[in-house]
């Protein structure tokens, strides 16, 4: 089951090479969980950044994770950083569209940062990039 | 309804317990498929979201509890067909599948879903190699 | 020769064509079941090892053009069964695969690789969900 | 088919963040071709960096590959970098052992170099390491 995981240890200065990298992806896209998320909080903003795959199978457990994250704070300013996310269906963008309704109800935000190619195509098609982005389009 | 063709030799099936968490391995297997007919990234991705569309549609409405789903390719279209024995009739209803829909409609070159008569619930798509323009 | 369990409601089952670049879809299939089941790094790495070995070595000696694959968890064991249509039976010399066989002995729990006696040739391994000590 | 490719541009100066690392590791990893090598020629070496998977669909290429990379130079010294290799089965090894055994007959060398972990624990349950890696363990 997707956790809240720690940040992964890979500094700039340790880059992976282009081979490990390679490596790694293989290995990783064998075994990588289907969803974790990491939370930053600075004093405007909790950002929560999201790796893995949105379906039927996690989006509810993104929804949970998003609201445990903004838990103590109704008027919450979110960030959801999406350049993670390799996969968006249907009921991930439904998932991200009410989280983002029940926050806003309660007197927060949410938007999406730096959407991943795939989520971005997805968020074009259904006309949902306005409601979701705001002002955030990639350049 | 076009019809898959009847023999295919190069044909891949995959059967899945009816189970969100299933929808991974059919994506993962549908890419694989992809990869070896020399599909582009952006159909690659295209084909991912339809055959996932397509198991959460099914495993939605499903009362039995498998998915069976058969990728083929015909000349340069892919062609995935899924078949799952239905359960309520009523929750075919199109409304709930309208942001599905709404994305099969761009992104396969066409697809159709709904119960067969025979208890049985099928969802079909196809999709040329060729990358569709938003 | 274990048989496995007659009725499971949840496994997964793979039909492929008779051809080598199928092999990489069951593997990323059997990642997927693997992890689905809560396995570790190192025994989805050794699951995809077997399932390869067992692939590869059934479309040497098939005759048909369809290797056919099914998954199941028992207990906390994945079993994995391939059959396929035997072509030439003197094709299933141990020799040809026994740096296989070498490898399967240490990543699997059981495995076993023959005629069925009706023209089929079956595979059959199991890998217990605990890390095999090297 | 694989094909001899360029180096990847991906400098350690433009490290991905961890997160566009995972949705990179997910778009490629549907994406990725099976094989792929890049070669580089230094006055005594020739190193064959290979990315993918090496299996009975890839090892005929792979061999190919090397070859073709030592092509003018019998008494080739050849590195292969394995550290880009998610995935390796008996017929790689074997194809390994095939492509240094026709090396070496011809007045030349073949090391692997950088095995992958996948790699590795095959190298050494198989007892092909001794012979393969020659002095080169991973530390
Ligand atoms: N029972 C259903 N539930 C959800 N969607 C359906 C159902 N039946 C058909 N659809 C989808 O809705 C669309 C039907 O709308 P329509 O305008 O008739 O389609 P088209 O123009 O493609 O023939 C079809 O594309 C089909 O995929
Ligand atoms: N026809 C065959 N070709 C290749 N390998 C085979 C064949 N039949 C059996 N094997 C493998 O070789 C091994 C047979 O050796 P044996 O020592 O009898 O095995 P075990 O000790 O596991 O029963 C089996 O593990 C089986 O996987």
């Amino acid at each position: 089951m997707p956790v809240v995981r720690p940040a992964q240890t890979l500094a700039p200065d340790s880059a992976p090479s282009p081979a490990d990298l390679a490596g790694m992806v293989s290995r990783m896209s064998e075994v990588s969980p289907p969803l974790s998320v990491r939370v930053e909080r600075s004093s405007s903003t909790i950002t929560v950044q999201v790796n893995g795959e949105i379906d039927t199978a996690t989006s509810p457990e993104l929804e949970r994770l998003v609201r445990q994250a903004c838990n103590d704070d109704a008027r919450a300013i979110v960030e959801l950083d999406l350049s993670g996310v390799g996969f968006i269906d249907s009921s991930g963008l439904r998932a991200l569209v009410v989280t983002q309704q029940a926050i806003t109800e309660s007197g927060g935000s949410l938007r999406v940062v730096r959407p991943s190619s795939q989520v971005e195509r997805l968020l074009e098609l259904t006309g949902l990039g306005e409601t979701l982005l705001g002002s955030d389009r990639r350049g | 309804m076009r019809e898959p063709p009847g023999t295919i030799a190069e044909s891949v099936e995959i059967s899945i317990p009816s189970d969100a968490r299933y929808v991974r391995l059919v994506r993962l297997a549908t890419s694989a498929v992809a990869s070896i007919v020399d599909a582009d990234v952006d159909t690659i991705d295209d084909l991912r979201v339809a055959v996932d569309e397509m198991c959460a549609a099914l495993i939605e409405v499903a009362r039995g509890d498998k998915i069976s789903l058969r990728l083929w390719l015909d000349g340069d279209t892919i062609g995935i067909e899924g078949t799952t024995v239905l359960g309520d009739a009523a929750a075919l209803d199109a409304e709930r599948f309208s942001l599905s829909d709404q994305i099969l409609r761009v992104i396969t070159d066409d697809h159709e879903f709904g119960a067969d008569g025979n208890g049985s619930c099928r969802f079909w798509i196809s999709r040329s190699l060729a990358p569709v323009q938003v």
